[in-house]
């Protein structure tokens, strides 16, 4: 469950926002899942697996406050202490169907390894990324080379302009993922799709769901976001 | 048999044991490691019915520490017996209830359905708990209030009653001497101090609650004084918490007179921490040169009073 | 003037002031950097007579903390008058003298020479320093003695009198409401938290005195949360402090209420922090859409009470 | 006064000491003085110079807690932040005099500088070097290279067994340069040689005098160690 994984490269992708890919004991991992990461701080960080490839998993950050930014200074061959994987990951079980992806800022890392899996089952998606401006687009051409691909900025900057709902309302797909701030899982968990699952991003304490710390209302009780989730089906969470 | 310690209702093979809040019902650190190495395990507090708790954000971090508001959300007392007692039973170690409520019946109830179940072996009475409107904390601040309950649930509890200190107020020994004349078996000290941060880009409280508990190694200092003045004013027991994420720090909350100690935040840090700290401690006695680990206990203020 | 702060006594160019015992009397830092730049000096605290303080080791640190137990080391009230206050006076900066004793005819004595030179703008009454054996804390711990020497004070004073609140007690908003009745001009808060460290090497507090105050970063939130509390049921002014070390964590305590803050243990991480944070100000007002400073005091409060 | 300086290197030399170099703005530097060192702790660590060659200060440090962990495992490259020089130093004024330097541990840096200055004007020493054991000894060859050295260790497995006294007792000086830990500088300070200035080791806050940490008691008063120190004249400290 604990790692010490060691550093393979740490660089910067975008405004703000980093690659770091390091080298994993077990790389059995399901996309939507995350690892929590010691840093300088006191508390662990969650992380998205944003790939995964042989043993080495890459991780995209945005660099937010003290955590991330200590993440930021960790040069390859430098070890780091994470649990994981942890929570459970988007089903992939989605064979004749189309699956439509939409991402928000930090919340585009988990899809690009979904993506990548569907990809391999033979699965149709169309993935839709919101970012705030240009400068902070990451990991473009890698969506590209994996299906349609529609960027949106809210500034205009780049791609189309406003939120990742414009483009979702004239998307037909049978299945939705996504995963970003809460307004905007609010917003596609009321889209038109029809099979809706969001990945959310809570607070957390142990991230193992024992502290009761990440939880989020549920019809009829709560939910644990790190053991019972990330990702619910957009029925079983209330947003 | 260096690291045993037998306590009111408890016979501990060693002096540590995850804190109330930190550890759930221990389901999810069973997965990690063998929870039958534990000296004991204290569980998150139960009320009389099942609770929510708060809204979130629930935790903030600060420098060295974290602020937590989760507002006792647990299943209820009846449910934790049945529900969540018989997987902690099939574990050797020794279990400490941990007793909420708003009312002093609410107490009573939860203190008489946990401690009439065999695999609970003494009850931690938590009148100590910033986080919820009514209740806990009001009773943990002024000692008439604090002894009063203390009797209540050591009457209506058929096993021994450690009573959790509140480190917010302004004489941490009068608690300590009341709930001790009211029957209480033991005290474990501290809870967390009260605290808030405001997130400056809003203006706003981060915790939904605006106010939480303080806990981490930030407030270690504040807990090893605690229990230095307590246990040189009374006679029962203490079992000390706060901040302790190392083997040391174990070590420093025995020097100042705890006789067991309990590791909360340091849980989430690190989830193997107990276990480290519990394979740790032989060596570092060797290395200290002490025998049993209690041959130390509260030997800080024994040596001043020596020195001086 | 978007930082500009206008208190009893005091003009500030800028909220931001060294706190008392963490600045000396400013010679060292002069060295440094211009005082006049600073918004005021919170000066060391002066007692009726030179005192040399308690035995070393006097400081400790802690996770983001440190203990000290220096013990009102000073010169003596008449000694910092001649030999202190002339230095000081050459700067263009707003001077808040800090006055403590072990009774009550001490703190009058030092509250008339203090208040009695013009380079001194306002008295801190310090009721609540935890490393001195008699007088200091207990006088900050009960609001009747808080109260009551508060009055004699402020009759002694020719100029606004301060209060400095100790954390270490039960209800900070009693003792916030004590102060105010018998006419204090305004609140500092917090003073450190008792605290202590045990080395397990020798089994020995480390610090000297054993018990010594907490101060740092690890302290901030419970200095939040009390100085969110007490300004929602005073009327004058609080200048907050413990734990600020960075531009955020000034608009932190402007946000919870206070309208000034003093910076204390940071100077010794960084002598140039006040420095820094009165450039960093302004960018970072823009950066919020802040005009001015005070425009954003209590809106943590403020906005939950519309938020709900 | 604030420097941030860049590590140059940094490695162990002996049992838990490391010897680190760090390229300065000025390096003016008398020998004796300290640098306040900013690590990853709250509080600053002052370190002795031990050596100064062109803008390049060496620190030798031994491995104690948090703070001296942190500055080993910086790498050439790192920029350190650092206060200083600060303190006064050793009087190099010794013309015609003999001088015996006697270090103990952590206490023995300061002097190889001071040792240094001292054969640059020409003043003969003689050094005694106390250490806990053999593996402990550090920067033996580099004091052997200045003149007279005499080692001294406590369990006998290297040099002279025993405390630095031993030796110091049979030895012929006019002034003693000492500094090391708090019992040895009491038997130093008491010792037959006429001139003894002695380098108090105390906790420091501030460092730079005022916050009255690091006060020593001396006749009729107190003295600061950061900066009316950290060497004095051992009538004027009372130790
Ligand atoms: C399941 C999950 C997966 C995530 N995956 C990614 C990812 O792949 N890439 C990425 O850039 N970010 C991701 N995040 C968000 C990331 O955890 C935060 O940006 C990060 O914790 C911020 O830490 P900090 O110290 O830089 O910021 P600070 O604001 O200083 O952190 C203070 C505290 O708030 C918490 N916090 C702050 N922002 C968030 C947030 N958005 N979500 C949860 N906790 C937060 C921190 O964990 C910490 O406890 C994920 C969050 C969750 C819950
Ligand atoms: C003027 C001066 C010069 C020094 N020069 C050197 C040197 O050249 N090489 C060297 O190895 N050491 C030197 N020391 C001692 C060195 O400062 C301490 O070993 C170091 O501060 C320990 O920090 P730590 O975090 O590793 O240990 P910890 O024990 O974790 O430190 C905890 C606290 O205690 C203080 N502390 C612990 N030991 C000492 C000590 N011996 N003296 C002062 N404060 C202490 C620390 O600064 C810190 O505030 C010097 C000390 C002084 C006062
Ligand atoms: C997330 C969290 C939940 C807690 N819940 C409880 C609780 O239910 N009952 C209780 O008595 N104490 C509770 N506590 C307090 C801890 O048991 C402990 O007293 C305190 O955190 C200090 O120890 P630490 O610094 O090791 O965490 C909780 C603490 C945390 C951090
Ligand atoms: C070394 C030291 C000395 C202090 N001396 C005094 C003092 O003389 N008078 C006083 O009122 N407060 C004194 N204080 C308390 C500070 O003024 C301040 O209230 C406290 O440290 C919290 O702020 P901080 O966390 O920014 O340090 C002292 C604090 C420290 C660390
Ligand atoms: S973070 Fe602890 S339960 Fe989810
Ligand atoms: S360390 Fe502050 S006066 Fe010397």
């Amino acid at each position: 469950m604990r790692q010490f994984v060691t550093v393979l490269s740490n660089h910067p992708i975008a405004k703000g926002a980093m690659e770091m890919k390091v080298s994993v004991e077990n790389s059995v991992i399901a996309p939507g899942t995350f690892f929590h990461v010691k840093t300088s701080e006191l508390l662990r960080r969650p992380l998205s697996v944003a790939n995964v490839e042989g043993d080495v998993v890459t991780f995209l950050y945005k660099i937010i406050g003290k955590g991330t930014q200590d993440l930021a200074e960790r040069r390859p061959g430098d070890v780091l202490d994470v649990l994981g994987p942890l929570g459970n990951g988007f089903p992939l079980e989605q064979t004749g169907k189309r699956v439509v992806l939409v991402g928000g800022g930090i919340g585009v890392p988990p899809l690009y390894y979904t993506r990548r899996r569907l990809a391999d089952r033979g699965i149709e998606t169309v993935a839709i990324l919101g970012f705030d401006t240009k400068e902070s687009v990451f990991y473009e051409e890698a969506f590209c080379a994996l299906g349609e691909t529609i960027i949106t900025t809210v500034d205009g900057s780049y791609g189309e302009a406003g939120f990742v709902t414009g483009p979702l309302a004239r998307i037909e797909a049978d299945v939705l993922f996504s995963c970003g701030p809460e307004p905007m899982l609010k917003a596609v968990a009321a889209s038109h799709i029809e099979e809706r699952y969001v990945s959310i991003e809570n607070r957390m304490g142990c991230g193992i769901g024992a502290c009761f710390a990440c939880v989020c209302e549920a019809p009829g009780g709560y939910v644990k976001v790190c053991s019972d989730g990330p990702v619910f089906r957009a029925e079983e969470v209330t947003l | 048999m260096r690291l045993h310690v037998s306590l009111p209702g408890l016979q501990l093979k060693n002096p540590i044991m995850p804190a109330s809040g930190c550890f759930g019902f221990g389901e999810e650190f069973a997965k990690l490691y063998d929870l039958s190495m534990l000296g004991g395990i204290m569980i998150k507090a139960a009320t009389g019915e099942s609770r929510f708790g708060n809204a979130t954000p629930r935790v903030a971090e600060t420098a060295e520490g974290m602020l937590n508001a989760i507002g006792l959300q647990n299943p209820g007392a009846k449910a934790i017996v049945s529900d969540k007692l018989p997987f902690l039973s099939t574990f050797d170690t020794e279990i400490i209830a941990n007793v909420a409520g708003s009312t002093p019946e609410e107490y009573v109830y939860v203190a008489e359905t946990m401690s009439a179940d065999p695999t609970v072996k003494a009850l931690e009475l938590n009148i100590s708990c910033p986080n919820v409107k009514c209740g806990g904390m009001q009773f943990g601040t002024d000692p008439v209030m604090a002894a009063e309950l203390t009797r209540l649930v050591k009457a209506a509890s058929s096993k021994p009653v450690y009573v959790k200190l509140s480190p917010n107020v302004t004489s941490i020994t009068n608690m300590a001497k009341a709930v001790e004349a009211a029957g209480a078996d033991g005290i474990t000290m501290i809870n967390t101090l009260v605290g808030m941060r405001i997130d400056v880009t809003t203006g706003t409280p981060i915790l939904a609650n605006r106010i939480g508990g303080l806990s981490g190694p930030a407030i270690k200092p504040v807990a090893i004084r605690m229990v230095y003045e307590v246990a040189q004013v009374v006679d029962i027991p203490i079992i000390g918490m706060g901040g302790v994420r190392t083997v040391d720090d174990v070590l420093e909350f025995i020097y100042a007179g705890a006789s067991a100690v309990a590791v909360g935040t340091a849980n989430f840090e690190n989830p193997y921490v107990c276990q480290e700290i519990i394979e740790a401690l032989p060596h570092r006695l060797d290395e200290l040169g002490i025998d049993h680990i209690l041959d130390v206990r509260g030997k800080a203020y024994e040596q001043i009073v020596s020195r001086t």
